[in-house]
């Protein structure tokens, strides 16, 4: 097999009518669930609720779902910032998510990471990342992890780490997919590729456009699937982690979709223009699926927002939980005092030296999707663990 | 731009984006994609390509987006641009510009909120600015694309929507001048970019309350202006450092050390510093906001100074009284 | 490594080529290519792998070269792994070492002869160590691997011939805190790493001229045991610190701003910082010794210190007399 | 055509018969040079004078002199720490290379710089480079310039970047190719395939051992040359640099070599086997290439020294050479002097501030082929320039 060769397809593989409709409804919802918590999100950023950036998953429903479908709860997830989707799909609680968006304490990462930093150790959600291409590294690494402590077969962990198209023009690409080559880890690498870095289209961007055709560089071969078709994307990504696991090789996946609004919230994606935008929507996976499940007689029609009604009982805007702990101001050095303690965020358990403010009891609502191994590395830091008594490495 | 053809801006999306923070909205339909040349992420690649350009006599000015993502881009800052005069005997030079602003206060979360000043401040062969107004703002960047030496520029996000006189045409501020933005007696107040500003506004407030204070804008960090800073503390007789970086090894620990030596037999009360308390800033508003330095703390060390040596105030009789 | 399946080290040519300053000598043979891990040249890569893996537990052991190319990988150091246990809320750890050699002296020139430990030293989330014995080496190399935290080991090239007593089995030393490597009355000399060991050697010699010189090595620079150094002068009254890094922004900066501020009421004298001249390193030999402090430059503050102050030495009497 | 086609063409393509005599005899002269000089350069580290690191050109004579002979004067040149060779073969004086790297003023670089950082801004050799990788983004900036003030054209300046094998792994590499395929840049990158980085096996490293076919990445077209065959490596290296000037587009060249002794002089290279040492010296380029124009009556058989004792008549260790001055040392903060300078190694110009001690006058034996515009950048600087009165960048 020449090992750059094209296994793009651009169809989907598997139509619906041959798939679980308990599956496909299940799929729906949590698009639905997407679109309905991103809206949420835009109109809670706008009115000031939400800081920061936000970035949204709007448009890219079903190869955020479709992704989410492909993997084990074992399986370990990387994102970028564009994250929200990818937490909820994977089956974390949406009043949690909307929570870290809020900043509270019982946000998905306490309030201290916000929408770009959704972590769950539970769900093996091992973070968003705002540094563009930051995450290949740590995620490479992970993979890592598993190849130090197992062999290859259908029973092993894999990794799946996204990133967007921009993202493959900087040397985090290289190094990464290069390493994972030459040391045969168990990870596939997935170019979300909405067609724009905030506003550099791809071809402006990359020597090679065709971007899953990168792995050609490092013998990993790579496929390309429509990122509008749900069922494809999960076909493909399981194709993908099944040679990761069984090979421990890396594989290249692009999903090909397009982003509806501007690069988050504030960006108004002026720079396309009107025939553009509304030719985007008419490419809208959202409807179109509905409309197919619809005709498949696999979803009844009704009010259209039976689903998302749901959704919104799941999101209640968190304006009732606690916000984090104030930290304290530094005290200057003296000899007469104990060496100088520069504030850390409290939490709500003083026993430990360390806060572990994240890891609260599992909120109700999580799918069981969510209930899997801990990563080690999480598990021990769970308050009264063998962490208690550890200095906060930013107590200086 | 105008003046010369040799000046050109990299960055990503600064053309047709028009900038991530809007600074080079119009450039690019002024001045065409030869000239504002967007560039894919890549911040060690572009960097490093503005090193090369400057090199052959280009005058490049290189934006990156945050000083955050400068990391990625710190070995062809530091391991080539600041070195390359001297390592090749004198035989060229690096005139290059880099804009980047940095800063917390927005909600941004740990990696998008630093204020890395002292990873530049600290290499011989970069020359470092950061202004505090819209006035020396232009005066320094002037300065700095005329500088033969890669200097950097550093913004900072709470200052892009500061508004102030910036005057007409022609402007350069000296690169390596500190600034008397105002002068008083009891304490000198040492300050940098955002800080400068806060610094500032506490003056003014504590002269209403009796209490005279010098606020030192920086400006530069690197060259650094030793002498007028430890001339207005030797004058003084008391300090106190504001800073938005953690306060370990930060730049006011600089400041200190310099003021402990230049000016140690006048000196009242030992050199205080308010400085961003040191954790990877929080996403959540409230956290953010007591994690980093402010007005109300600065004032509080101020009085702590002063009262530590028996300062009292002498409010200002209304004029005439 | 016995001890612990988790640990594994990380690095370019580790393994068959068994280090480029033949530190991990044997360990392949030893230990297999599984847990010694050859790796391509990409530091941002290998030592972000890095990373990934101590969030799923593992405890690598990373070695970048030497301190110069760790710029390659600081994104990953300081934009990850020092954000990680706390952006995430406490979920994660990053239980990583990673070691590398810095300094200069060796003839290499500008860009392989850096001291940057304050681009580490300034960041919460890391920790920092500098040890300057062979025994430190070891029990801060310990300490670290056992740690929870990424903590950087700043080693030194011209310290890598050093022999000496390196206690046998379990030996840690605690991460944040100095030693009093020699007691002293008259004056304290603050150092870490390389010249920690000559501020040792010039005090052995000071002291048969009568000065009685204490020794602060700091082997942590984050956290700083600022209690030590703050002790220690307030006993002496003076400081000299003693830096291999660019004197402005160093190390030594937060030092003396640090005895400026908790030693202020005892001190006779301006705390002297003694460090490397502020130029990229140059290669010819003697270019590089007079840019590099040493033992001399040293004493010769020492004594200006003592002098300033009216200090008479009180030499030793021979034994007995 | 498929850019990223393969044009590897591993064998000689023009037979030293149709060439000129008179070049075929200064391509040896060359090649001996460098072996002479590289020798020496061991010996004289050996023996302390050298200090640092030092990385011979030695068994990549062919490679150094056919890209030399490749390049126009008016065209740059950037190169790795590796760089005795190119710069002797560039033209510059081999006195003036040793003197760099015994420290003496009166090196290339000014004694600053040493055996890694060889630069001649009149022989347009803009430096040798020790960061693995640094070197990369430079030449690819200084492509910039060249596209940002000219047009492509056969008159078109072009740059030439040498990289090694090792290096075709790190970030730098894939951002600069990148960057030369989306900007439409005139560059050569050139590949030292010499099988190792320090002890690490090509295949070791790279996740795609036939490096140049990493242009694939970029659809910039690579080929492969046989680095013992200093005419096909010519002449490989003149087709790049044409296309890359007429069409302003990246070409990727990879040449393949042995080094014969360590990584730098300190390496013993025990890595390598007995079997595979000897192996190596059969291959060397330097004896072949000799035996095979003495065959074709270009060269004179008579005793082997004769070029090498040329040779060694030119390079002369530079122990009567001034040694560069002594930086003065730092006077501490003091409100009462002006504001503090400290130290900085200071030349024989004196009425400069900045000086500029590796702009000595051209020295004698220095080549026709040196005579070049200076860069823009470099002649602005020279002593007495209108660089005067500026301050050095190190003067705080
Ligand atoms: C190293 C770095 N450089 C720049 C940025 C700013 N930035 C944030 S998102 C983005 C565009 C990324 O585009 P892409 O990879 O296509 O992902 P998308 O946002 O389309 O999902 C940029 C340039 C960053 N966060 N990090
Ligand atoms: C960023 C960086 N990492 C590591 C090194 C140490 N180092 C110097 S040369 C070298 C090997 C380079 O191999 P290659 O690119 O094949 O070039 P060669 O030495 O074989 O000519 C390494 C790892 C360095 N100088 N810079
Ligand atoms: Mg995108
Ligand atoms: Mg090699």
């Amino acid at each position: 097999m020449d090992p750059t060769q094209d296994r793009t397809d651009p169809h989907p593989q598997a139509p619906p009518a041959s798939e679980d409709p308990a599956a496909l409804r299940g799929y729906y919802r949590q698009m639905a669930l997407i679109r309905r918590f991103e809206l949420r999100a835009a109109e809670m950023y706008t009115r000031a609720k939400i800081g920061g950036y936000c970035h949204l998953n709007l448009g890219e429903e079903a190869t955020v779902v479709g992704l989410m479908a492909a993997l084990r709860p074992t399986d370990y997830l990387f994102t970028t910032y564009r994250d929200h989707g990818y937490a909820l799909a994977r089956g974390a609680d949406p009043g949690r998510v909307m929570a870290e968006l809020f900043g509270r304490s019982t946000g998905l990462s306490g309030g201290r990471g916000g929408s770009m930093h959704l972590f769950d150790a539970g769900l093996r959600l091992l973070g968003g990342y705002g540094i563009v291409g930051g995450q290949m590294p740590p995620a490479t690494g992970a993979a890592l992890a598993i190849a130090h402590r197992g062999e290859p077969g259908p029973n092993s962990e894999a990794v799946m780490c996204l990133l967007g198209d921009g993202t493959t023009n900087i040397g985090a690409f290289h190094e990464s997919l290069n390493l994972a080559a030459v040391w045969h880890l168990p990870i596939v690498y997935v170019i979300v590729n909405n067609h724009l870095g905030m506003g550099t289209p791809v071809e402006a961007a990359s020597g090679e456009p065709a971007l899953y055709r990168r792995g050609c560089a490092y013998r990993i071969p790579g496929a390309r699937v429509d990122g509008n078709d749900v069922i494809a994307v999960r076909d493909a990504a399981q194709t993908a982690l099944e040679q990761a696991r069984t090979e421990h090789r890396p594989r290249l996946l692009e999903a090909v979709s397009h982003r509806l609004r501007g690069h988050s919230v504030v960006d108004s994606a002026r720079y396309r223009s009107a025939q553009e935008a509304e030719r985007l929507r008419e490419q809208d996976p959202l409807p179109a699926f509905r409309a197919r499940l619809i005709e498949d007689r696999i979803l009844v029609k009704r009010r259209r927002t039976a689903s998302t009604r749901n959704a919104s009982r799941r999101s209640p805007p968190p304006s009732t939980s606690p916000t984090p702990a104030r930290p304290r101001t530094s005290p200057p050095c003296s000899t007469t005092s104990t060496p100088p303690r520069s504030p850390t965020p409290t939490s709500a358990c003083p026993e430990t030296a360390r806060p572990v403010p994240g890891s609260s009891p599992t909120a109700p609502g999580r799918s069981s999707r969510g209930r899997c191994h801990l990563p080690p590395g999480a598990a021990r830091h769970t308050p009264g663990g063998d962490a208690a008594g550890r200095e906060h490495p930013a107590d200086r | 731009m105008l003046r010369d053809e040799n000046i050109l801006l990299i960055g990503e999306e600064i053309g047709v984006f028009e900038g991530s923070y809007k600074i080079t909205t119009g450039l690019l339909d002024e001045f065409g994609p030869r000239r504002v040349r967007d560039t894919p992420i890549c911040e060690e690649g572009f960097v490093g390509a503005a090193v090369g350009a400057a090199m052959l006599g280009l005058r490049p000015v290189v934006e990156i987006m945050t000083i955050n993502f400068s990391l990625l881009a710190i070995d062809q800052i530091v391991n080539h641009a600041a070195k390359m005069h001297a390592m090749f005997g004198g035989q060229v030079s690096v005139p290059m510009v880099i804009r980047t602003p940095g800063g917390g206060g927005q909600q941004l979360a740990a990696t998008h909120s630093q204020n890395l000043e002292v990873f530049y401040a600290h290499v011989p062969g970069l020359k470092v600015v950061a202004p505090a107004s819209p006035a020396d703002a232009k005066g320094l960047l002037t300065a700095a694309i005329r500088d033969d030496d890669p200097v950097l520029v550093l913004e900072n996000l709470a200052l892009y929507n500061t508004k102030g006189e910036v005057p007409d045409g022609e402007h350069t501020v000296p690169i390596g001048t500190a600034q008397i933005t105002k002068p008083g007696r009891d304490l000198t107040v040492v300050a940098y970019s955002r800080a400068a500003a806060i610094a500032l506004d506490v003056a003014h407030r504590l002269e209403t309350e009796g209490i005279s204070v010098e606020v030192v804008d920086l400006r530069s960090l690197r060259p650094l202006d030793r002498q007028t800073v430890c001339i207005s503390v030797r004058k003084t007789t008391r300090a106190v450092i504001l800073e938005d970086d953690w306060l370990s090894y930060g730049i006011g620990a600089e400041i200190a050390a310099t003021i402990a030596e230049g000016a140690f037999d006048r000196l009242d009360a030992p050199v205080r510093r308010v400085a961003a308390a040191e954790v990877p800033l929080p996403y959540a508003k409230q956290l953010e906001t007591a994690a980093l330095p402010d007005a109300a703390a600065l004032t509080r060390v101020i009085h702590e100074t002063l009262d530590a040596t028996g300062f009292t105030a002498h409010p200002t009789t209304p004029a005439g009284g």
